[in-house]
């Protein structure tokens, strides 16, 4: 499990993804400004884990997913995306593993979906999700304040408020929390 | 064609006994119009008459072989071949031409005995292998898919020549009783009766009269001797022919020479 | 090792097959291991006891029906005695995996070898080549097996190691509870023991094994072998634990368990209609 | 797997070389003072009685040393402790227990309420905190008020007064089959509740399905009903095997 | 007590009833053992119209089967144009498992089926395709040892499928609540000639 | 203490070597918890689930965490249940004696260092507690928590046990010291919920209790217990 916090949550039309930007080097931080969710075709893939093999993973998924699209000409949807990162993960994990966690995040024509993926290829689809040690903080807050339909402003205030409480109560101070929505009209980042 | 070949020529960059070879052969295709019989060297190309000639040729040496005949009876099936052998002095005992694929299915074949104990053991192996994943017994259908595969394979591939055998394969399973004719092509179809082999078109015929679609295995097991006999040039005793049977009690038999004899004098 | 192309796919993989054993998750599960820090999972054993006597023309096997997995009982009923061949069986203990797919895979190679040569296999042929076999993989597939059979020959019966070492001898007993059975056998075997007298010994050391050894239990299984009719397995041949009570309890009345949603799907049956043309 | 010592294993051998410089003294290794003898128990309390099972199996690795040995101990009139885990512990257990509530009637000229025995079993379990009785105890009994009481305890005396519970190597099967038929939690229809002679079929019943699938659990069951009028016992057959 | 078997957590049960046969699985997907992610795991796969598949144990490795056994179900559907029994699917999971004996998948299936005379078929694996057999009932997952005492309890030979629902449900309720590692909701499927039942249940979400 | 080399770490030692072997489930001592206390303007609140967990099995679910230590003192478990009970009841016999002896009641400070001392004597030796103690003395409600470790801290907000975080996550967000009695006890409760609902080792019911101001005499502890 990392020293990182990547969490999203479903929205009426919209998925919103969040995640710190710290790029680590042994104990030392290399940048803050690390960006961690991926645009990958119409969908965003948050991806946590050693850069390595995030980014290496990622690219290989974004290039497939969008080569897929040009082979068939049809956008994959986020359960195919999903599905499809899932097997290459599995199958990854029997040569040489990456060390990804990933949220799958995207609106189609089922919706806004959102898929939590461990780096042992396990996939499921959930309302909201997080990674590393963030995730002990901000599941039960996001239990507590998620609900249907919910609208951007109140998904941006829970994900405020996930980053307060691991502000107030992890011991690594992550900096450089960057976050995105997507949903049927495009990708947009948020300032928080 | 020509610039065709000529590139190859030029990018080959092989020794120049390769390329000798090569231009020989441009010049023998270059020489213009060619008959089918000049395709023929070449398993694996077209004459320009759409045949593959080493597979008719392959054909032709199944009607060459002893013949071999199945009917498809209401409660099961008969294989029936002919066991002749080239000089007396041959132990008709160690021969045997109808066998099991697995408990419930039995094959016999026309054309070159070496050929057929390849396709027997590949598909006892296949069988095995069936029962072994699912513990069933394979069905009819699949081994013959299998079989025809293979065969198949070998009209495709390079360095190899088609099996110079085509199989009647005889089982019984949930689908009730079957037939299957295999041909070096790998073409199969299910059959009520057929005969491959020496004399076939003649057996064909003689089947075609006497069958009817609710005979008994009894009766086929006669009917089968009787179209053996047709084309029969000597005698025909319990030794120097092979019958085999499945009924619904699902295990194919080869029958003994005392069984025969029995029937035999049925038919008399 | 670069030069082996790997597989791409996992259903590649699987098309690609042709039998034997797959590695391919090997590495995948020492790496799981190293991340999770974990024992491995236990495979299914069977603590058992199985034995087996060769009397003048018959061969005898017994064995208990339990399962073990820890100390759970997996399988109250198992099939412990496994069919090689019509006049060779054998009984196994050890892990239960290996001895289903071990014996049916001797199985599958006899009939092979049946239909090939138009004879019965003989037993030490059966023998051997589980010798090897087991002896190849040295110990990892976890085979004790009490084989025996009838052939040309006669009667044999042969003990075979997991790491593939044989013995043949008139009696024997294998699995944890082999010092119950073969206390029994020292004492009580006899060559000239008839059939029936046969089959109550082994039945009786299978016994004791069931009611001193926790890992053998249940039910008694027992085969006979003879030359004239091959074997036959006798299911269930003695059941001395049937459950001794069961209590009445009142059935949950329908609607008991609470329910957020039901689906109900119905299999439709479709008869193939037949159109009569003249 | 018979006999809890262990004394070194091949490769704690010394090594030829280490002889000539130093001699090592003998190392033990994987010594372990405890063996677990298995056996399933369990108690259930009524409104003014309460029931005690257990089965009478005595078993180490794979083998049975008897088929006929009590889990369950008399405390008092009114109190019995049924103990798994390993037999040696549970018998200085017991006895300790037994002394001390002979003292405890000598000082007070009364039993020891089951109440008050429940602490004293819990500090008793404590005071071994660092080398504990491997024993997992169930304390039943009827209390001052006559109402049944059962008490469930780890092996270092963290304890819980309950309507039922149980300990032992089968404790995972006997446990959701009370709940089931005791707790009715997963339940939307009420069913009556059992009465005296429904827990004692229950607590037989649910001993028979252990002895089916535990293999430490069997031979013969002990049934123990303390109320009112005193302690009876009753037996069993389980499984032999 | 941690493993691959129990890092995601799973209760599975069948049982078999008269012409009917039901199969249930808890509903909770966790990871490192106690972190709960989803209420909402399929565990319980159909493979023909009257027989499901239940697999316990590591996740990855039961998504990874299902899609195998998807595949293999309907390459063989093509091929042989016919339905695989229950008998057969068992046989065929258990050639599936045991070809990686040495590297193993970390999930132990239950095949639960009718087959083609209405006959309840259950049977269970270990993780390298030891199969067996039962008459009665059968478990798996980190549940197994409180669903064996449960299902020995209160299984009864000629249950409808009503009673069979109950049975079942009762069954993994309890015995889930007395696991940390599987609850969380469940599912069950009854499986009679002409229907298949599907249930949610209301289970504890702690 | 048992007759090994090293006794203080026994229990530690056959945990790691010989419990698969010969001693199963004896060193599963029921554990597993969420706790919680916060301090607000109406007193204090304190809490906690009620699940026993040993390894993965539910031992009970019926658990009381919080014990009263005396009428101005509430202590909460986690960790080992044992450890906590009996070390607290322990504390309950200090805290007597201490009002004995001084004729006054132990300020909430003193109990929680008694305890903190109790478990630095043992450091070392594989106790296993997180607990809570809070309480009214004269300088009014003060919440303490202390560790197996020797570890003792004052604060106004803590959680101790597996599923903490999560309890953390919903009561900070929600916590102000300003809350009413009403939104504080639904602050306590509802951060418990989550958290048993994330947490395989927490569940059961969850325990309130409110301990406001005392008047003269008993203090006033309300309990709300409440399904999930």
């Amino acid at each position: 499990m990392g020293t990182e916090a990547m969490f999203g949550l479903t929205g009426k039309d919209f998925v919103i993804l969040a995640a710190d930007g710290q790029a680590a080097y042994s104990i030392i931080r290399l940048k803050n400004d690390a960006d961690k969710i991926w645009k990958v075709g119409n969908m965003l893939f948050g991806c946590s884990g050693p850069s390595a093999d995030t980014a290496n993973f990622m690219e290989f998924i974004e290039k497939n997913v969008k080569l897929n699209e040009l082979r068939t000409g049809i956008p994959m949807s986020t359960k195919a995306a999903a599905s499809f990162t899932r097997n290459e993960l599995a199958h990854a994990l029997r040569k040489g593993p990456f060390q990804a966690d990933l949220l799958v995040a995207g609106v189609d024509n089922e919706g806004p979906s959102l898929y939590f993926m461990d780096y042992l290829a396990s996939s499921v689809k959930v309302n909201k999700a997080a990674h590393g040690y963030g995730a002990m903080f901000t599941l039960g807050l996001m239990d507590r304040y998620w609900k249907p339909d919910l609208t951007e402003e109140e998904a941006i205030d829970i994900i405020k408020k996930c980053i307060k409480e691991l502000e107030t109560r992890f011991i690594v101070d992550l900096p450089g929390y960057k976050c995105k929505i997507v949903s049927k009209t495009g990708i947009k980042e948020v300032q928080l | 064609m020509q610039t065709s070949l000529h590139f190859c020529c030029l990018s080959l960059k092989s020794t120049d006994c390769d390329q000798i070879q090569f231009l020989r052969l441009w010049q023998h295709c270059g020489r213009g119009s060619m008959t089918d019989s000049e395709y023929s060297f070449s398993l694996t190309t077209f004459a320009p008459s759409g045949k593959l000639l080493q597979i008719e040729y392959a054909l032709n040496r199944v009607a060459e072989g002893r013949p071999a005949l199945g009917i498809k009876a209401k409660n099961g099936v008969v294989l029936a071949t002919e066991k002749k052998v080239t000089s007396p002095l041959v132990d008709e005992k160690t021969l045997s031409k109808v066998e099991n694929l697995s408990e419930s299915v039995g094959m016999v074949y026309a054309g070159m005995p070496a050929d057929y104990r390849v396709l027997l053991r590949r598909g006892r192996k296949v069988a095995q292998q069936y029962y072994t994943t699912y513990r069933e017994l394979i069905p009819v259908s699949q081994i013959v898919r299998e079989e025809a595969a293979i065969m198949q394979e070998f009209t495709q591939s390079g360095g190899v020549r088609p099996f110079g055998v085509s199989l009647m394969i005889a089982g019984f399973d949930d689908s009730g009783p079957q037939l299957f004719q295999v041909d070096p092509s790998g073409t199969y179809f299910g059959w009520k009766a057929s005969a491959i082999g020496k004399n076939h078109v003649n057996a064909k015929s003689f089947l075609e009269k006497r069958y009817s679609e609710d005979i008994e295995l009894e009766d086929a097991i006669h009917t089968a001797i009787l179209t053996l006999k047709e084309g029969f040039e000597e005698a025909i005793t319990a030794d120097n022919i092979e019958i085999g049977i499945v009924g619904a009690d699902r295990k194919f038999r080869v029958l003994t020479p005392a069984e025969v004899q029995d029937y035999l004098g049925e038919v008399e | 090792m670069a030069a082996v192309e790997e597989p791409q796919d996992y259903l590649d993989v699987l098309q690609s097959h042709r039998g034997g054993f797959s590695f391919e998750n090997c590495k995948r599960n020492a790496y799981l291991a190293s991340q999770v820090a974990i024992k491995p999972p236990t495979a299914m054993k069977s603590g058992t006891t199985i034995c087996g006597i060769q009397l003048k023309d018959v061969v005898i096997l017994a064995a208990d029906t339990r399962s073990t997995c820890g100390p759970m009982v997996a399988d109250k009923n198992c099939e412990k005695l496994h069919f090689i061949a019509k006049n060779v069986y054998c009984a196994g203990a050890g892990t239960a995996a290996d001895l289903q797919h071990t014996t049916e895979m001797m199985e599958s190679q006899m009939e092979l070898l049946r239909m090939a040569t138009g004879t019965q296999p003989r037993v030490c042929t059966v023998v051997r080549r589980l010798s090897s076999m087991l002896f190849k993989y040295q110990g990892y597939v976890g085979c004790a097996l009490v084989l025996g059979g009838v052939d040309v020959t006669g009667p044999h019966l042969f003990q075979i190691y997991p790491h593939g070492s044989t013995d043949k001898l008139p009696f024997t007993s294998m699995g944890s509870g082999s010092l119950a059975a073969m206390a029994i056998l020292e004492a009580e075997y006899n060559e000239n023991l008839s059939v029936e007298e046969g089959k109550k010994l082994v039945a009786k050391a299978i016994r004791a094994g069931i009611f001193n050894d926790l890992g053998s239990g249940s039910n008694v299984d027992v085969c006979v072998i003879t030359k004239d009719v091959g074997g036959t397995i006798l299911r269930n041949f003695e059941k001395p634990n049937e459950r001794k009570f069961r209590a009445k309890h009142a059935a949950f009345p329908i609607g008991t368990t609470p329910i957020m949603k039901q689906e109900i799907t119905k299999l439709v049956s479709v008869e193939e209609d037949v159109v009569m043309r003249d | 797997m018979n006999g809890a010592h262990r004394f070194g294993s091949k490769c704690d051998r010394p090594k030829a070389t280490d002889i000539h410089f130093k001699m090592q003294a003998p190392v033990e290794h994987r010594w372990s003072p405890y063996a677990d003898n298995g056996g399933t128990c369990l108690g259930v309390a009524g409104e003014n009685f309460v029931v005690v099972a257990a089965d009478t199996r005595l078993s180490q690795g794979y083998s049975i040393h008897t088929r006929n040995c009590s889990k369950v101990t008399r405390l008092t009139d009114k109190c019995v402790i049924a103990s798994c885990g390993m037999k040696s512990d549970a018998i200085t257990l017991h006895k300790h227990l037994k002394a001390r509530l002979v003292m405890y009637e000598h000082q007070h000229r009364r039993q020891a309420s089951v109440t008050a025995i429940a602490q004293m079993l819990s500090t008793t379990l404590y005071y071994k905190r660092f080398f504990p009785y491997y024993t997992f105890n169930v304390l039943c009994g009827v209390d001052d008020e006559g109402k049944g009481a059962v008490y469930h305890y780890d092996a270092i005396g963290s304890f819980e007064r309950v309507p039922y519970t149980t300990s032992g190597s089968g404790s995972a099967l006997v446990m959701s089959v009370l709940d089931a038929q005791i707790d009715k939690e997963n339940q939307t229809i009420d069913t009556p509740a059992l009465d005296k002679a429904g827990i004692v079929e229950l607590c037989k019943d649910v001993l028979s399905s252990v002895g089916e699938r535990d293999i430490y659990t069997g031979d013969s069951g002990e049934i123990f009903l303390i109320d009112a009028a005193g302690i009876s016992k009753t037996e069993f057959d389980l499984k032999l095997d | 007590m941690s493993g691959l078997m129990e890092y995601n957590g799973s209760a599975i049960v069948a049982m078999a009833g008269e012409n009917c046969v039901g199969i249930a699985s808890d509903t909770r997907h966790g990871i490192r053992q106690l972190q709960t992610v989803s209420c909402n795991r399929q565990k319980t796969f159909q493979v023909t119209d009257q027989c499901y598949v239940g697999l316990s144990g590591l996740a990855t490795d039961v998504q990874t089967v299902s899609q195998l056994l998807n595949f293999r179900m309907k390459l063989f559907t093509l091929r042989e144009e016919r339905k695989m029994q229950p008998r057969m699917i068992g046989n065929m999971i258990a050639s599936m498992l045991y070809e990686k004996r040495f590297g193993p998948y970390f999930t132990e299936p239950v095949v639960a089926g009718l087959d083609g005379e209405h006959k309840p078929y259950l049977c269970t694996f270990d993780f390298i395709g030891c199969l067996s057999t039962a008459e009665d009932f059968v478990v798996s997952g980190t549940t197994a040892e409180q669903l064996f005492g449960v299902c020995e309890s209160f299984w009864r030979p000629g249950m409808n499928k009503d009673e069979l629902f109950e049975t079942l449900s009762q069954c993994l309720l309890s015995a889930a609540d007395r696991d940390c590692l599987a609850g969380w909701g469940g599912v069950v499927h009854i499986i009679t000639p002409d229907e298949i039942i599907t249930k949610k249940l209301k289970g504890r979400m702690d | 203490m048992a007759p090994v080399a090293n006794p203080k770490t026994f229990c530690l030692d056959i945990k790691k070597t010989n419990e698969v072997l010969t001693a199963p489930k004896l060193m599963d001592f029921r554990k597993g918890t969420t706790t919680l206390g916060f301090v607000f303007q109406g007193g204090i609140i304190i809490a906690v689930d009620s699940r026993a967990s040993m390894g993965s099995y539910i031992g009970s679910a019926t658990v009381k965490k919080v014990i009263e230590i005396n009428d101005f003192l509430l202590g909460t478990m986690a960790g080992g249940a044992a450890d906590c009970s009996f070390w607290e009841r322990h504390l309950n016999r200090l805290c007597r004696m201490h009002e004995l002896r001084e004729k006054e009641r132990i300020s909430v400070a003193a109990a929680s260092k008694l305890l903190a001392n109790i478990f630095w004597q043992y450091r070392g030796q594989g106790l296993s507690c997180g607990t809570m103690v809070a309480g009214w003395d004269k300088k009014g409600p003060s919440l303490y928590m202390v560790d197996d470790n020797g570890d003792r801290h004052k604060g106004n907000v803590f959680s101790v046990g597996s599923g903490s975080t999560f309890a953390y996550g919903v009561l900070d967000t929600g916590y102000s010291y300003d809350l009413t009695v009403e939104e504080a006890v639904e602050l306590g409760r509802r951060s418990i919920y989550h958290a048993t609902h994330r947490d395989g080792a927490s569940g059961g019911v969850v325990r309130v209790y409110h301990a406001g101001e005392p008047s003269v005499g008993r203090s006033p502890v309300g309990t709300w217990d409440w399904k999930p």
